[in-house]
């Protein structure tokens, strides 16, 4: 028990033991000594020698050895009306016997690290509690919880006395006996004649960490008998002394490099478990406790990969009770981007090591076979071609280019164009995709669709990788079909302008494949991502994502790329509009609005 | 003469979000304010000659307005709330603050 | 001899208090005292505390700083220099305890106003007419009467549209939104702020509206729970939030000598210091919408505590199975403050003697360091059933009641009897 | 969608004095300026919900605007003249400096 509370009276009498403090060995061989500071902090009125209480050292009874009433009644509780008020001291616990230099002054903050008890006496500003006005349950325990913590792998010992003090329960004509329910095989005996309770063997968190035992105190007196049990829970303290283990036997573990080639991708991994426990505050303690280090002399290697460590408490079941144990995950991981044309195979080994466990096998070999391929830089065996209306406009998607595997890459930027054809007809133009994958075509001259000459245009399309500049080619044939439609002047250049089917059918605008912007019905009630609205393409536009062919004008999709203000019913997106109330409509760079388009009745003040 | 509308100002009208009609669900309740009534008495030389020349047809198909509005010079802080399904909204002008005939 | 320029003591050295920063500038006038200040903070501030603590010096400072104001100073909530003097407090008391006590004195000086009109205000509200009252969800009626309030609606809109900014994948930006839900329940009168965070439910979606107040997405839930150890020592680094939970721990500790379990029956009090925490690492909130558990933690296990996990859970327990706040919680939401006593009087009066009346709240009284939280409460349990559990009083009392609580190890003859007359 | 009407903006006009209709008779012309257009993008949820708290008849028999109107923000100078009496005149806010839709 780290901190013992017990109330004191004013007219308490004098030398008689107040409380018993209880404390375990280390060792067999090792003494018990009990001592107190020289000095009391009174916390209104400073230090003073401490007159009042003494402890005996070798049984730990602390005695109260003058009365309060005299002169520390009136300190405490600084002569007001003040009805209780709290004394703090440390009860010191040595090896050794006291030499009276372990606490420089009584204040607790340098015993950090000299084993001691908190003790909080309550001194209270009335007479001592008469027998009838005591509760029952008052005289069977004190306030205190019956919760106690033992080290494992200590010897036995006594740590608790369930009878009271004499002058803690005041009734004389009645008797209390107490009892202790327990299963035999636990390792606790209760002496019924001292009512003590001892810790019979050593014990090991990592088979049991919590016993719940029943004290039972039952009182008699002249007419009836009550009893009432209280828990007392034991807590056993974990100590390192179990050394890192593999859950299933398996310290080998597959690593292959391929299309994912980019700093911090995760490799492989493998688990380290641990019977003892590792408290994740202050995470950098246990974070140090527990090291996973590469072993090899190979810059490359070092330099290319990285393992991260982190843990977390897990649960095992040694024969039914539940224990705390901790799995240590050890992650393979990049540490720069490898280049495409990196190609070995090879493994890596690293050392498990727990540092502050003291016995053997302290540390374990965990083994990655690294496998690094290279990646390719092909187009597929065929020749791209996109069949493109007459009357698609500029911005309108036309399709991807996407060089093998392309969609599987991380860490490889492919970059891809379309190499200036001789002919006039130069109508089609490719961008690269957010995390350059693939690219994307679109019309970037809707005036070149219009000229009868031009019906089918190749293109000599090139790929290169970013870092190797290896190359990749293929060619692109558009071709160009339908009839040309007249569009009116005095169509709008948005199709998100429109608030209606019919005006929204009517006009073409940025980004329309056919000349005629799209109108997308909505379903749903209140403020859904299925809005209505009018769009150059259905398929790309709202999809919300602004994608690197809108993101070229605000007027083609503002529902995916507005940062404006949008006004009605909506909720915004990380750009653009995620969902909105029946109709959303913009004027681009100005604002989107949402809308329900019920309100049929003429405004009056449109007259 | 018979005073038919009160002059321009600022009146108030306490309204669940879910009555403001924008399409947000909420039980939670909002003072709406709003501007009311005629701006007779700030017409100016300006709606005078516009509607005499728009009378002479030398404006012809265009959206004009002869007369001043009566119409929110500022608005409200944006209101808060939390909707049926437990999502909190903000919005932003939806209250007039101060009320003016421009 | 005390300095003369410090202010007179009283006839057995009893101070009358003052706040931290007229403290300091009364220490600061004295040459002494400002010295002896100046060496403490300098022991106060090294990595390794404890030892530079120890050394003559600081023991020296320690001793002379004993008798200057600032040895028992407070601060107040919501002052001018609330910061400064907090932190002027805990520069003096870590000198003093080295700062790893379990549970700290409140830095604030105790609130006094008793029945304030807030509850009373809940009563009105709750007390409604009782045909609407039953139906009325009154989480809604006080965000309705914030919206109708100009500052409420502002500050509040303030916090909900900075806590609510969060697109997709990318999470708000915690750190405002905590700056704000401070200015809300620092800024706006509690008569509007405990209405909101302690209104009283009869339904699921009341109770969701009152967890969904200070918008936990953002104030509140965590991908990761951390180890409520590791939250506290946090909390423990920023001498605000510091002060916050000294002030929780004192107001709403579980006190065995009052009715309502609350220090001093100050419902008000423990509300106070609670909605205090909101804003800060160690924000605390509603676990679940449910109506009956009405169970409140701040985001944060015990998983991970090593052999702290005593101490951890016993943290927890100030949160999750507190009968002050409980009680405190819920008196508030029944508009009943310490008014009339509850109609079967509960346990027998615990005092320790009949002649001990109730004092006034004293700050010293109150805000003893060492207030230990009683866990076991010495009543009967046969005692406990008659009374039913209105009043929660203690973890032991539900140990009374459920035996399947106690782990399955126990002995098959755990039973809880009232062995009158039986042998 | 087809641009029906041209955004707010400020169109001149050059009228004699006469034209501008206001009683002066004099020959001399003045660039008489004002407001035209449509203020549909500069709608706010103001006008939203002001339409449909009106639409719930929560507004009766009020003379409210729930639509922002291009006026006038600024005027330009006075205009003076001599008019067929040769008198001169001089006359304030005929002609918009500046327009908006408020």
């Amino acid at each position: 028990r780290k901190e013992y509370h017990e109330n004191v009276y004013i007219d308490q009498p004098v030398g008689l033991p107040l409380l018993r403090i209880h404390a375990l060995k280390d060792s067999e061989e090792e003494e018990v000594h009990f001592g107190l500071c020289p000095d009391l902090v009174i916390q209104r009125d400073g230090i003073h020698k401490n007159l009042w209480f003494q402890i005996q050292e070798n049984t730990g009874l602390l005695f109260f050895n003058r009365s309060l009433e005299k002169d520390l009644h009136k300190m405490l509780l600084g002569g007001s009306w003040a009805t209780m008020s709290k004394l703090v001291f440390p009860v010191l616990l040595s090896s050794q016997p006291f030499q009276g230099k372990e606490c420089q002054s009584a204040h607790s903050y340098n015993l950090q690290h000299v084993p001691h008890a908190k003790v909080t006496l309550s001194v209270i500003n009335a007479t001592m509690p008469s027998c009838h006005s005591t509760a029952l349950g008052q005289m069977c325990f004190t306030d205190m919880d019956l919760s106690f913590q033992i080290k494992e792998n200590k010897p036995p010992g006594t740590f608790h006395q369930l009878q009271l003090f004499p002058q803690q329960q005041p009734c004389q004509n009645i008797s209390i006996s107490y009892k202790v329910i327990a299963d035999e095989s636990l390792p606790f005996h209760y002496d019924q004649n001292t009512t003590t309770i001892r810790v019979t063997r050593s014990l090991d968190r990592e088979t049991r960490e919590k016993y719940e035992l029943l004290a039972k105190c039952t009182v008699r007196d002249a007419s009836k008998e009550t009893s009432k049990e209280v828990p007392l829970l034991v807590t056993v303290l974990d100590e390192d002394d179990t050394p890192p283990f593999l859950p299933n036997g398996t310290n080998t573990a597959d690593a292959v490099v391929e299309f994912c080639r980019k700093e911090g991708t995760v490799l492989a991994t493998l688990m380290v478990y641990d019977a003892d426990t590792t408290p994740i505050f202050p995470l950098e303690n246990s974070r140090k406790k527990y090291t996973g280090t590469i072993s090899t002399s190979d810059a490359w290697v070092k330099e290319t990969f990285r393992v991260e460590h982190i843990f977390n408490e897990i649960y095992f079941n040694p024969n039914g009770s539940q224990v705390r144990g901790t799995q240590h995950e050890y992650k393979l991981v990049l540490n720069k981007v490898i280049s495409i044309t990196e190609s070995r195979s090879f493994q890596l080994d690293v050392i498990v090591n727990d540092t502050e466990y003291q016995g053997p096998d302290k540390s374990l070999m965990l083994h990655f076979n690294i496998s690094i391929l290279p990646v390719s830089i092909q187009f597929p065996n065929i020749t791209y071609q996109f069949t493109v209306n007459r009357n698609a406009a500029n911005f309108s998607q036309i399709g991807k280019i996407c060089i093998n595997n392309c969609m599987r890459f991380c860490g490889i930027n492919i970059m891809y164009s379309l190499q200036a054809p001789n002919v006039s007809c130069y109508a089609v133009n490719i961008v690269q995709s957010h995390e350059d994958k693939d690219g994307s075509l679109y019309v970037n001259d809707s005036a070149v669709l219009r000229k009868p000459e031009c019906k089918e245009i190749q293109y000599p399309v090139l790929a290169v990788e970013k870092q190797s500049k290896k190359e990749a080619h293929s060619y692109l044939t558009v071709i160009l079909d339908g009839k040309l439609i007249r569009n009116d002047e005095g169509c709008l250049d948005s199709c998100a302008r429109s608030k209606t089917r019919s005006e929204c059918e009517e006009c073409g605008g940025l980004g329309v494949l056919t000349g005629r912007c799209q109108w997308r019905k909505g379903s749903g009630t209140g403020i859904t991502p299925n809005y209505s609205t009018c769009s150059p393409s259905i398929r790309t536009c709202p999809d919300g994502k602004c994608d690197t062919v809108e993101s070229k004008d605000p007027r083609i999709c503002p529902q995916d790329c507005t940062n404006t203000n949008i006004i009605g019913g909506h909720e915004r997106g990380l750009t653009g509009i995620k969902a909105g109330n029946g109709i959303c409509y913009c004027f681009p760079e100005e604002n989107c609005y949402c809308e329900k388009d019920d309100i049929k009745e003429p405004l009056c003040d449109d007259m | 003469a018979k005073a038919r509308h009160k002059p321009c100002s600022l009146k108030e009208l306490e309204v669940t979000v879910s009555e403001l009609g924008l399409g947000y669900t909420s039980d939670e309740t909002v003072l709406f304010r709003y501007c009311s009534g005629t701006c007779d008495s700030a017409v100016r030389n300006y709606d005078l000659s516009l509607r005499n020349v728009r009378k002479m047809r030398k404006i012809k198909k265009e959206k004009v307005r002869a007369r001043p509005c009566c119409r929110p010079l500022a608005y409200d802080d944006d209101i808060s709330f939390l909707d049926a399904g437990n999502r909190y909204y903000t919005v932003n002008e939806v209250s007039a603050k101060e009320c003016g005939c421009v | 001899a005390g300095p003369s320029s410090l202010p007179a003591q009283e006839p057995h050295g009893w101070r009358t208090p003052v706040d931290c920063v007229r403290a300091n500038e009364l220490c600061a006038s004295e040459s002494s005292c400002s010295s002896r200040y100046r060496t403490l903070r300098q022991c106060v501030a090294g990595r390794d505390r404890n030892t530079m603590l120890a050394n003559k010096e600081c023991q020296a400072a320690l001793e002379v700083l004993q008798e200057s104001p600032l040895y028992d100073c407070h601060c107040k909530r919501g002052m001018k220099k609330e910061l400064l003097c907090l932190q002027i407090y805990w520069s003096i008391h870590l000198g003093l305890t080295g700062g790893e006590e379990f549970y700290e004195a409140s830095p604030y000086e105790p609130v006094t106003s008793r029945l304030s009109d807030i509850f009373r205000l809940a009563s009105i509200v709750s007390g409604m007419d009782p045909a609407t009252n039953s139906k009325s969800n009154h989480c809604l009626d006080a965000a309705k009467a914030c919206n109708l309030n100009d500052n409420c609606k502002r500050l509040r809109s303030g916090y909900i549209s900075i806590c609510n900014k969060s697109y997709d994948n990318y999470r708000c930006n915690r750190r405002k939104c905590h700056k704000a839900l401070r200015q809300f329940f620092d800024r706006v009168p509690s008569e509007y702020t405990f209405r909101m965070l302690f209104c009283s439910c009869k339904d699921q979606a009341c109770a969701e509206r009152r967890r969904q107040t200070i918008v936990p997405d953002c104030s509140y839930e965590e991908k990761e729970k951390p180890n409520c150890l590791d939250l506290r020592s946090q909390c423990r680094s920023d001498p605000l939030c510091r002060a916050r939970l000294a002030d929780f721990h004192t107001n709403c500790q579980t006190s065995f000598q009052s009715l309502t379990s609350c220090p001093g029956d100050h419902y008000q009090a423990c509300l106070g210091s609670y909605a205090g925490l909101i804003g800060f690492d160690i924000t605390p909130n509603y676990i679940d919408a449910s109506i009956a558990s009405l169970t409140v933690s701040p985001s944060c296990s015990c998983r991970g505590s090593g052999n702290m996990e005593e101490d951890c859970e016993r943290f927890l327990r100030d949160f999750t199975e507190n009968p002050c706040l409980r009680n405190a919680i819920q008196a508030f939401g029944n508009g009943t403050d310490i008014g009339p006593p509850p109609k079967n009087p509960p346990l027998p009066p615990v005092s320790p003697s009949p002649k001990m009346e109730k004092s006034p709240p004293l700050p010293d009284d109150i805000n003893d360091s060492n207030t230990i939280y009683d866990t076991s409460m010495i009543t009967t349990c046969t005692s406990i059933q008659e009374h039913g559990t209105k009043l929660n009083k203690s973890k032991e009392q539900s140990l009374c009641f459920s035996e399947k609580s106690l782990t399955t190890d126990l002995m098959p003859e755990q039973k809880f009897v009232d062995t009158k007359g039986s042998s």
